[in-house]
C-alpha cells in the first residue's frame, strides 16, 4: 500500500508535464486530462484513505523511501513520503477540493486560448502541494513549499499581459520568498541541533535541545507560516493575488496553499510544544491578523478581495488554535477542512457571479442576482451560512471550538484571544452578510459599459454548478459529520495530540456568545446594506474604512519603506560601483597613463636626446661598477 | 726609438714622445668635433689616427701600426671624404645647437663619463707590467697570424662575412632604382608652362670683362646680382661669387683714369669692399 | 713614464668622441666621432696587450678594425641615401620615430 | 602504459582549434560543423574518464606524469580527482551547446570577402578555449597550471574583443569601442592576478623545492616541509588574489559585468559557467591544500567578503538596466556563495560549492543564451526595450523563466540542492554569515522575477510583436540542459557520489571535521 504514496504526486505530476511540454497539439483535450489525472489522484487518495481505516490507530503511518535526494556526508535528505492521518486528511482536501476545482475550470476557462496551460499549472500546484504534506522532511517540504510558490505565481500571473496580474505574481513569490527564508533557516537550525530534519528524529529528540533553540526554530517556522498563509506581517501579497483566475483564488489563495502555514505549525506541534514563548507569538500573530483580515474584508468592495480579507481572517482563526497548543491543534485542522469546503463554495460562486457579469468584480454594480442565478444563490448562501457559523452547519462546529479553546488557554491571555475570536466572529458575519446583500439582494444596479453592451446575468453552465453544489453540501455537513461523536479529534489525536484545556466559560456560554456576535454582526450589516439602497459609488467613508479600503495602509508602508528605500539602495550601490569600485582601479589606471603621457614627452625622436640618456646610462653603470668596487 | 726598449719599459724617449703626440692627438680629436666643416674634422680626424697610428708602434703593435695608417688613415678617412664631397658641403652646419638643453647635458655626461674612467683607471692597480717583448718573439705579424688562424679562425671567418655582406650592404643601400620613367624635355616645358613659372630659360650668369664663369651671378639693371643666374647647387653652397662690387669699383677705377686723362680733377679713388674672395 | 698614461689618453679620446656625437648634428661628423671612439678603444686595447705581455689584445683591436671598416661602408652609404631622400645630413632631421 | 586519456581531452580540441582555424575562408559552414564535431569528440572522451574514475579509488586518478623543465623540476603531470572530474564534464557539455548557441554570431555581415574569416576563428578560438581550461582542471602541478590559468585570457581576450552583439543601441563604433574598453580590462585585471600568482608560484618553489601539488601536499602532510607561518600566509595570499579576481570576489569583480555585456552571449557563458569555475576550483585545490592553515587564518576575511559579494552583487542585479549586465551580477552573487562554501571548511559546504560550480554553469549558461537570444530578436539589451514577450514567444519566455527560477535557486532544480548546502554548511559553523546570506535567496527572488517581468510580461510592445520564437536549433542548445537542471535537481546523486570522497580528502587536507550537532555536542 506504501508504494501508491508516489502515485498520488505522480498522477498530477506527469498532468503538468504533459500538458506543459505538449504543446498546441493538446489544446482541445488538455483541460480533461488534467482533470482526469487529478481526479486519479483523488481516488488513490481514497483508496489509501480505506487503507487507513482498515488500520489500527496506531498502525496509520505509512512512509515510502523513494531514493536518497541530497547525500553529502552527515547531511542526508532522502526523497522519503510518509503518510499519516494529518497528511491524509490534506491529501483527501487537496485532491478533493481540486479535483472539483479542475471541473470547475473546465468551464470556467472555457473561453481562454491558453487553458491547456492553466491546466498544466493547477496539476504543478496539486502536485507541489501533495509533496508538501507528505514529506516526511522538511527539507523535502521545503521542496513543495516552493513548488507551491511558484504555482501560485504562475497562476496568479496567468494572465500576465494584465501589468497588474504580473506584479501582484511577482509579489507574491517575494513576499513568500521571504517566509521562505524563514524554513530554510529553520532547516539549517534543525540540522545545526539535531544533525537531521526529518520529522521522525526531529520530534523525538526535541527534548534534547535547549528550549532556546527550539524558540528560535519554532519562530522561523512561524516566519515561514506567515509568509505562506498571508498573516501579519508578511499578509500584503493575498489580496492582491486575487488577480488570478478565480479557480486559482478558490483552491490555492483559499482552501489549500494558504493553510499550508497552519499545517506546517500542527506537523511541528512537538517543536512549538517545547517552545511556549514561540507558541505565545503564534497566537499573537493569529489573533492580530484575524482581526485585521476582518477589517480589511468589511471596507473591500472587490468581492474578491473582500473574500480574501475573509481567507486571512480564518487563517488567522486557524493559527490562533495552532498557537494554543495541544487544546488546539485538532480544531485547527478541523476548521482548516471545513473552510476548505465553505470558503472554495464562496469563490467558486463568485467566480460563478463575475462570469455572468463579464468578469465585474465590484460588488457595488452587482444586486439583485438572486432571481438570475438561483444555483449560485443557494450554494453561495450556504457557504455565507456556514462561514458565519450559523448553528448546524460546519462554520459553528469549527470556529466554536476554536473560540472555545482560545477562553481555555487560560489567565488574561485566554480572556484577550478569546475576546479577540469573539469580535472576529462578529465582524465575519457583518462582511460576509455586507457581501451576501450587495451581491445578491437588493435592486439591479450594473450599467452598460462604455461598449454600450450590458450585462446579461445567467446562471453557470453544469461543469461549474456541480462543483459548487457539492462544496455546499460538505459546508453544510462537514462540520457535523466530524464534530458529532468527536470523529475527527480521534481520528487526528495520534498525530497531534489532544488536551481539554480547563476553560474558565463553559461550553454552552461560548455558544451563546458567539450566537450574540453572529446576530450583532448581521443585524448591522442589514442596517447598513439591506435597508437602504446601495450607492454605486463608494461613499468615502470613515478613517478607518479608507485605511481599510488601502489594506490598512499596510502596502503604503510597504512601499514607503521597503520599495523606494531599496530603490535608492540598489540606486546608490550602482552608482558606487561604477564611482568608487571601479573608479579606484580606472583612478589606477589613468594614474599611470598620465605618469607615461609625461614620459612620454622624453621620447622627442631626436637621436642625440636618447644617445645622451645612452651615455648618462653608461656613466652611471660605470659608476656602479666603481662603487661596488669601493665597497 | 728600439722596439726591445719598448718592450720592457718606457724609455724617456717615449715618454717625450707621448706628451708631444698626445698633445697633438688631443687637439685633433678637439678639432674633429668642433671644426665646422666636415672636410676639416676629416682632415683633423686623420692626424690624431696617424698620431695614434705612431703610438701603436710605440706599443709594440707593428702589425696595427701599419694598418692604421694605410687602411684606416688611408682607405677609410678617404672614404669619409668622399662622402663628405657627395654630401655634407651642402650643409651649411652650424653649431648652434637646436635642442633644449642638450648641449649642456652633453658635456655634463662627457665630464662624468671622463672623471669617472679617469678614476677607475687610477683605481686600477697597474703598477708594473709585462712589457710585450716575449710575445713578439717571433715577429709580431707572425705572433698575430698564429693567434688568427687557430684560435680566432672563426671569429675571423665570421668577419670576413661581415664584410661581405657589409660591402653588399652598401650597393644595395645607394642603389637607386627609378621607379618612373624620366621626364622628357618637352613634358618639362610643357609643366612650366602650366605653372606659369619661367616659361623661357633661365637667364645666363652673368658675362663680364673679367669674370666670365658659372659662379658668378648676372647683374639686374638696378646693379644687384640675380640669384636665378647661378646653379642651384652653387646656390646651396653659397658659393656664388657677387662681383657687383668689383663691377663698379671697376667702373670707378675707369671714370677716374679717364678723368685723369681729361685732367678734370685729381680724386682718390673709393675702394669698393669686395664681398668674398674668390678661390683662386 | 708608466704605460698607464695610454689609457689615460684612449679616456680621454674617448670621451671627447662620445660628446662629440652628442653635440654635433652632420650626420658626417657624428660618425667620425664614433671613429674616434673606436681608435680610442683600440689604443686602450693595444696597451694593455703590452701591459699582459700577449698579443690578445691586439687581437681584438685588429677585429674591431675590421668590424669598423664595415660600419663605416654600411653607415656611409645610409648617410648617402639618408640625404638622396631628405637633402639633409642632419641627424635631427631623422627624428620621425616619435609619436 | 595505458591509454593517455586526460591528456588526450586536453589535446584533441586543441588541434581541432588549429583545424578549424585552418579551415578555408569560402568553407565557413564546415568549419563550425568540424568544430562541433570537435567539442562533441572531446564530450565523448569526458564521459570516459568520467567512466573510469573510480570514486572509491586514489584520490588522483588516470595520472600522468612526464619530465618537462628538468632544472626546475616542472613536470607534466595529470591527475583528476572527483572535483575536477565534475568540472571537466561540464565544461565539455557546455562547449556544444555554446557553439550551437553562436552559431550564426560569427559569421561575416558581409559576405564574398575572401580573407576575412571571422567564423574559423570564432570556433577556434572556443576550441582553444577549451583545451586550456580542461588542461587547468587536470593539472597537479602547479607551474604546468600556472601556465594555462594564463594562458586561457589569450582566447578569451579575442572573444571579447573581437565579437558582439551583431546589434547594438549605440552603433557599431561605440560598440567596438566598449567591446575593447571590456576586453581590456578583462585582461588587465586577470594579468594583474595572474603576476601576483606567479611571484607566489616562484615563491612556493623556492620553499618547497617542488612544483608538484602531491608532492608537496605529501610532504607538509608529513611534517617533512615546514612553511614559517608568515611565508605560507604570504603565499596563500598571492594565490588567493588571483583566484579571486578569476572567481570573481568583491571588490575584483567589476570587470566581469563588462565583459559578459559586451561579449556574445555564448562567450559570456563560457567566461561564467567555465573559465570563471577555474578560480574557484583552484581554491579548492591549490589555496586550502597548499596552505591549509593560511586558508584557515584568511577565513573570517573571505567569508565576510564573500557575503558582501552575495548581498552586493545581488543588490546591483536589481539595479540593472541591461539583461546581460543583470546576470552577470547575479553571477557574482553566486560566486559569493561558492566561495562562501569553500572556505566554510565543512563537507556540506564544500561539497554545495563544488555541486554549485557545476549547477551555476547550466543556470547560467540557459539563462544567459535564452538572454542572447531574445537579445538577437530585437537588438537591444536594454530591459526596458522589452515588454510582453510571453504572449508572441512562449515558449522563449517559459524556458528564459526556468532559466530564472533556476537561478533563484527554486528546489527541484539543481542550483537549490547547491546552494542549500552551501547555506547549511556555512550555517553550521558561521550561523550568523550562514543567516544573513540567506538574505540573498528574496534578492535573487527579486532580480529575475523583476526582470522575467519586465521583459517578458505586461501588454505587447510594437517591437517585440513579430518575434519569433524560439528556433528548432535554439531549442537543441535549451532542452537539454534544462532536463539535465531538473534531473540534478531531482537526483543529484551522481554527482554527489563523485564529488564526495574528494571533500572529505579536502577537508583533512585542511585538518577540520563538520561540527557536531547541538544534541550531540550536549551529550
Amino acid at each position: 500500500m506504501e508504494n501508491l504514496i508516489a502515485l498520488l504526486i505522480a498522477a498530477p505530476l506527469l498532468g503538468a508535464a504533459v500538458l506543459l511540454v505538449g504543446g498546441r497539439r493538446l489544446d482541445a483535450v488538455g483541460h480533461w486530462i488534467g482533470t482526469a489525472l487529478a481526479a486519479a489522484s483523488f481516488v488513490i487518495g481514497l483508496v489509501l484513505f480505506a487503507d487507513l481505516l482498515g488500520r489500527s490507530a496506531d498502525q496509520r503511518t505509512l512512509t515510502q523511501h523513494l531514493f536518497s535526494w541530497i547525500p553529502v556526508a552527515g547531511f542526508q535528505a532522502d526523497a522519503t513520503f510518509r503518510l499519516d492521518q494529518l497528511s491524509m486528511t490534506f491529501v483527501l482536501l487537496i485532491t478533493g477540493v481540486g479535483s472539483l476545482i479542475h471541473l470547475y475550470s473546465v468551464g470556467y476557462m472555457e473561453h481562454d486560448e491558453r487553458r491547456r496551460r492553466f491546466f498544466g499549472y493547477l496539476n504543478l500546484f496539486l502536485a507541489a502541494m501533495l509533496l508538501l504534506v507528505l514529506a516526511d522532511n522538511y527539507l523535502l517540504l521545503y521542496f513543495g513549499w516552493e513548488g507551491v510558490g511558484l504555482a501560485s505565481y504562475l497562476l496568479i500571473g496567468f494572465w500576465q499581459h494584465k501589468p497588474a496580474a504580473a506584479t501582484a505574481a511577482k509579489k507574491a513569490f517575494l513576499v513568500n520568498r521571504v517566509g521562505d527564508m524563514g524554513l530554510a533557516i529553520a532547516v539549517m537550525l534543525m540540522f545545526a541541533t539535531f544533525g537531521t530534519f526529518a520529522f521522525g528524529p526531529v520530534f523525538s529528540h526535541v527534548g534534547d535541545a535547549s528550549e532556546g533553540r527550539l524558540t528560535a526554530i519554532a519562530l522561523m517556522l512561524l516566519l515561514a507560516a506567515c509568509g505562506k498563509s498571508a498573516q501579519v506581517p508578511l499578509q500584503s501579497w493575498l489580496g492582491d493575488a486575487m488577480e488570478g483566475p478565480t479557480p486559482v483564488s478558490a483552491l490555492i489563495h483559499a482552501a489549500t496553499m494558504v493553510t499550508a502555514g497552519v499545517y506546517l505549525i500542527v506537523r511541528s506541534a512537538a517543536v512549538f510544544n517545547g517552545a511556549p514563548g514561540a507558541q505565545l507569538v503564534v497566537t499573537v500573530v493569529g489573533a492580530v491578523t484575524l482581526l485585521f483580515g476582518a477589517i480589511v474584508g468589511c471596507a473591500k468592495d472587490d468581492i474578491k478581495k473582500a473574500l480574501a480579507g475573509s481567507t486571512m481572517s480564518q487563517i488567522g482563526y486557524m493559527v490562533l488554535a495552532a498557537g494554543l497548543g495541544p487544546i488546539g491543534y485538532v480544531f485547527a485542522i478541523m476548521h482548516l477542512v471545513t473552510h476548505g469546503f465553505f470558503k472554495a463554495g464562496l469563490f467558486l460562486g463568485a467566480g460563478s457571479v463575475m462570469h455572468g457579469m463579464n468578469d465585474e468584480v465590484d460588488m457595488r454594480k452587482y444586486g439583485g442576482l438572486r432571481k438570475y442565478m438561483p444555483v449560485t444563490f443557494i450554494t453561495f448562501g450556504l457557504g455565507y451560512l456556514a462561514i458565519i457559523g450559523f448553528p448546524g452547519l460546519s462554520g459553528f462546529f469549527s470556529k466554536d471550538r476554536i473560540i472555545e479553546a482560545a477562553f481555555a488557554k487560560g489567565g488574561t491571555e485566554g480572556w484577550i484571544l478569546g475576546g479577540a475570536a469573539l469580535l472576529g466572529a462578529a465582524i465575519t458575519a457583518f462582511y460576509m452578510t455586507r457581501v451576501m446583500l450587495m451581491t445578491f439582494f437588493g435592486e439591479k444596479r450594473w450599467q452598460p459599459d462604455e461598449n454600450g453592451t450590458e450585462p446579461h446575468p445567467h446562471e453557470s453552465p453544469g461543469v461549474m454548478t456541480i462543483p459548487m453544489i457539492v462544496l455546499a453540501v460538505g459546508s453544510v455537513f462537514g462540520g457535523a459529520f466530524f464534530s458529532i461523536g468527536d470523529r475527527f479529534l480521534h481520528w487526528l489525536e495520534p498525530v497531534t495530540g489532544h488536551s481539554e484545556g480547563n476553560s474558565p466559560l463553559s461550553a454552552w456560554t461560548v455558544t451563546a456568545a458567539t450566537m450574540v456576535c453572529l446576530v450583532i454582526g448581521v443585524a448591522a450589516a442589514w442596517a447598513q446594506y439591506g435597508r437602504k439602497p446601495v450607492p454605486v459609488v463608494a461613499p468615502r467613508g470613515s478613517l478607518l474604512t479608507r485605511a481599510a479600503r488601502r489594506d490598512l495602509l499596510q502596502d503604503d508602508f510597504n512601499h514607503v519603506v521597503l520599495v523606494r528605500g531599496g530603490e535608492h539602495l540598489t540606486r546608490s550601490l550602482v552608482y558606487l560601483d561604477h564611482t568608487l569600485v571601479d573608479g579606484v582601479v580606472n583612478g589606477t589606471a589613468a594614474s599611470v597613463g598620465g605618469l607615461s603621457g609625461r614620459m612620454r614627452r622624453l621620447q622627442n625622436g631626436f637621436a642625440r636626446s636618447y644617445a645622451v640618456s645612452m651615455f648618462g646610462g653608461a656613466a652611471l653603470l660605470v659608476a656602479a661598477t666603481l662603487l661596488m668596487r669601493a665597497v | 726609438m728600439s722596439a726591445q726598449l719598448a718592450a720592457y719599459s718606457t724609455s724617456t724617449g717615449e715618454a717625450f714622445q707621448f706628451w708631444v703626440l698626445g698633445t697633438v692627438a688631443v687637439i685633433g680629436a678637439l678639432c674633429t668635433v668642433f671644426m665646422k666643416r666636415a672636410v676639416h674634422s676629416a682632415l683633423c680626424l686623420a692626424a690624431t689616427m696617424i698620431v695614434l697610428a705612431v703610438f701603436y708602434l710605440a706599443n709594440g703593435a707593428y702589425f696595427l701600426g701599419i694598418v692604421q695608417i694605410v687602411v684606416y688613415t688611408g682607405a677609410i678617412m678617404m672614404l669619409f671624404l668622399f662622402v663628405v664631397m657627395l654630401v655634407g658641403v651642402t650643409a651649411a652646419d652650424s653649431l648652434k645647437e637646436t635642442i633644449k638643453g642638450q648641449r649642456w647635458l652633453a658635456l655634463l655626461c662627457g665630464l662624468g663619463f671622463g672623471v669617472l674612467l679617469f678614476a677607475g683607471i687610477a683605481h686600477a692597480s697597474l703598477k708594473d707590467f709585462n712589457g710585450i717583448g716575449r710575445a713578439n718573439a717571433n715577429g709580431n705579424v707572425e705572433g698575430l697570424a698564429s693567434l688568427i688562424f687557430t684560435r680566432y679562425v672563426f671569429a675571423f671567418e665570421l668577419t670576413g662575412a661581415l664584410l661581405i655582406t657589409a660591402a653588399v650592404g652598401a650597393m644595395v643601400l645607394t642603389h637607386r632604382q627609378r621607379t618612373e620613367r624620366a621626364r622628357t624635355q618637352r613634358e618639362l616645358s610643357e609643366q612650366r608652362v602650366r605653372e606659369g613659372t619661367h616659361v623661357p630659360p633661365l637667364p645666363a650668369p652673368g658675362v663680364y670683362a673679367r669674370h666670365n664663369a658659372v659662379d658668378v651671378a648676372g647683374l639686374l639693371p638696378d646693379g644687384t646680382p640675380s640669384e636665378l643666374t647661378v646653379s642651384k647647387t652653387l646656390r646651396e653652397r653659397g658659393q656664388v661669387r657677387d662681383v657687383s662690387a668689383e663691377a663698379l669699383n671697376d667702373l670707378k677705377a675707369l671714370e677716374q683714369r679717364a678723368e685723369e686723362r681729361l685732367e678734370r680733377t685729381e680724386i682718390e679713388p673709393t675702394a669698393f669692399k669686395r664681398p668674398e674672395e674668390a678661390s683662386k | 713614464m708608466n704605460p698607464v698614461n695610454y689609457l689615460y689618453l684612449a679616456a680621454l679620446l674617448f670621451t671627447i668622441g662620445a660628446t662629440g656625437v652628442l653635440i654635433r648634428r652632420n650626420a658626417i661628423v657624428v660618425f667620425m666621432c664614433i671613429e674616434l671612439m673606436l681608435n680610442a678603444c683600440n689604443l686602450a686595447l693595444v696597451a694593455f696587450s703590452r701591459m699582459h705581455g700577449n698579443l690578445d689584445g691586439q687581437i681584438i683591436a685588429f677585429f674591431t678594425m675590421v668590424v669598423a671598416a664595415a660600419e663605416v661602408v654600411v653607415g656611409l652609404a645610409i648617410i648617402v641615401s639618408l640625404f638622396r631622400s631628405r637633402h639633409s645630413a642632419s641627424v635631427d632631421d631623422a627624428s620621425l620615430m616619435k609619436l | 602504459m595505458s591509454f593517455p586519456l586526460l591528456t588526450a581531452t586536453a589535446v584533441l580540441p586543441a588541434v581541432g582549434a588549429v583545424a578549424t582555424a585552418a579551415v578555408p575562408a569560402a568553407r565557413r559552414t564546415a568549419a563550425k560543423w568540424l568544430a562541433l564535431a570537435v567539442s562533441l569528440g572531446t564530450f565523448a572522451l569526458a564521459v570516459a574518464i568520467l567512466v573510469r574514475f573510480d570514486p572509491g579509488g586514489a584520490r588522483y586518478q588516470l595520472t600522468e606524469s612526464h619530465s618537462w623543465i628538468a632544472a626546475f623540476g616542472v613536470r607534466y603531470e595529470l591527475g583528476v580527482d572527483g572535483i575536477a572530474v565534475a568540472l571537466i564534464g561540464l565544461t565539455a557539455l557546455l562547449v556544444p551547446f555554446v557553439m550551437l548557441a553562436g552559431w550564426h554570431d560569427a559569421d561575416p555581415l558581409e559576405t564574398g570577402s575572401r580573407r576575412w574569416r571571422p567564423t574559423q576563428g570564432f570556433f577556434a578560438l572556443i576550441l582553444a578555449l577549451e583545451a586550456m581550461v580542461i588542461i587547468s582542471f587536470e593539472a597537479t602541478d602547479v607551474f604546468l597550471f600556472y601556465i594555462f590559468f594564463e594562458a586561457m585570457l589569450i582566447p578569451l581576450y579575442f572573444l571579447i574583443g573581437g565579437f558582439g552583439d551583431r546589434a547594438h543601441e549605440h552603433g557599431e563604433k561605440a560598440a567596438s569601442t566598449q567591446r575593447s574598453y571590456a576586453a581590456v580590462k578583462f585582461l588587465l585585471y586577470n594579468l594583474v592576478g595572474g603576476l601576483i600568482m606567479l611571484a607566489a608560484v616562484i615563491g612556493l618553489y623556492v620553499v618547497a623545492g617542488s612544483f608538484s601539488l602531491t608532492e608537496i601536499a605529501q610532504a607538509r602532510a608529513n611534517g617533512s616541509l615546514h612553511m614559517a607561518t608568515g611565508v605560507e600566509r604570504w603565499l596563500f595570499l598571492g594565490f588567493f588574489f588571483a583566484f579571486a579576481v578569476k572567481a570573481p570576489l568583491w571588490p575584483l569583480h567589476t570587470w566581469l559585468p563588462n565583459a559578459m555585456q559586451e561579449s556574445t552571449a555564448p562567450v559570456a557563458v563560457l567566461i561564467t559557467a567555465v573559465v570563471d569555475k577555474v578560480g574557484t576550483f583552484a581554491m579548492l585545490r591549490f589555496c586550502l591544500q597548499l596552505f591549509p592553515e593560511a586558508s584557515k587564518w584568511a577565513t573570517p576575511v573571505i567569508l565576510v567578503l564573500a557575503l558582501i559579494s552575495i548581498i552586493y552583487g545581488a543588490l546591483l542585479a536589481v539595479g540593472q538596466r541591461d539583461i546581460k549586465r543583470l546576470i552577470a551580477y547575479a553571477s557574482i552573487s553566486h560566486f559569493g556563495f561558492i566561495i562562501m562554501g569553500i572556505f566554510a571548511m565543512t563537507s556540506q559546504g564544500q561539497s554545495g560549492a563544488t555541486l554549485y560550480m557545476v549547477n551555476h554553469g547550466l543556470s547560467t549558461a540557459v539563462l544567459m543564451l535564452i538572454a542572447g537570444f531574445l537579445i538577437s530578436r530585437r537588438g537591444s539589451r536594454l530591459i526596458a526595450d522589452y515588454g510582453g514577450v510571453q504572449k508572441v514567444a512562449p515558449v522563449l519566455a517559459g524556458t528564459f523563466l526556468i532559466g530564472g527560477l533556476a537561478t533563484l535557486s527554486l528546489p527541484g532544480l539543481a542550483p537549490f540542492v547547491s546552494e542549500f548546502l552551501v547555506l547549511v554548511g556555512t550555517f553550521t559553523r558561521y550561523p550568523a554569515v550562514g543567516v544573513v546570506a540567506t538574505f540573498g535567496i528574496v534578492l535573487a527572488a527579486l532580480y529575475t522575477l523583476v526582470l522575467y517581468q519586465r521583459t517578458m510580461t505586461g501588454p505587447v510592445r510594437k517591437e517585440v510583436s513579430a518575434m519569433p520564437d524560439l528556433r528548432v536549433r535554439e531549442l537543441v542548445v535549451v532542452a537539454p540542459l534544462i532536463v539535465l537542471l531538473v534531473f540534478l535537481g531531482v537526483y543529484p546523486k551522481p554527482v554527489t557520489d563523485i564529488v564526495n570522497p574528494a571533500v572529505k580528502q579536502t577537508m583533512s587536507d585542511v585538518h577540520k571535521t563538520d561540527p557536531k550537532p547541538e544534541m550531540e555536542a550536549a551529550k
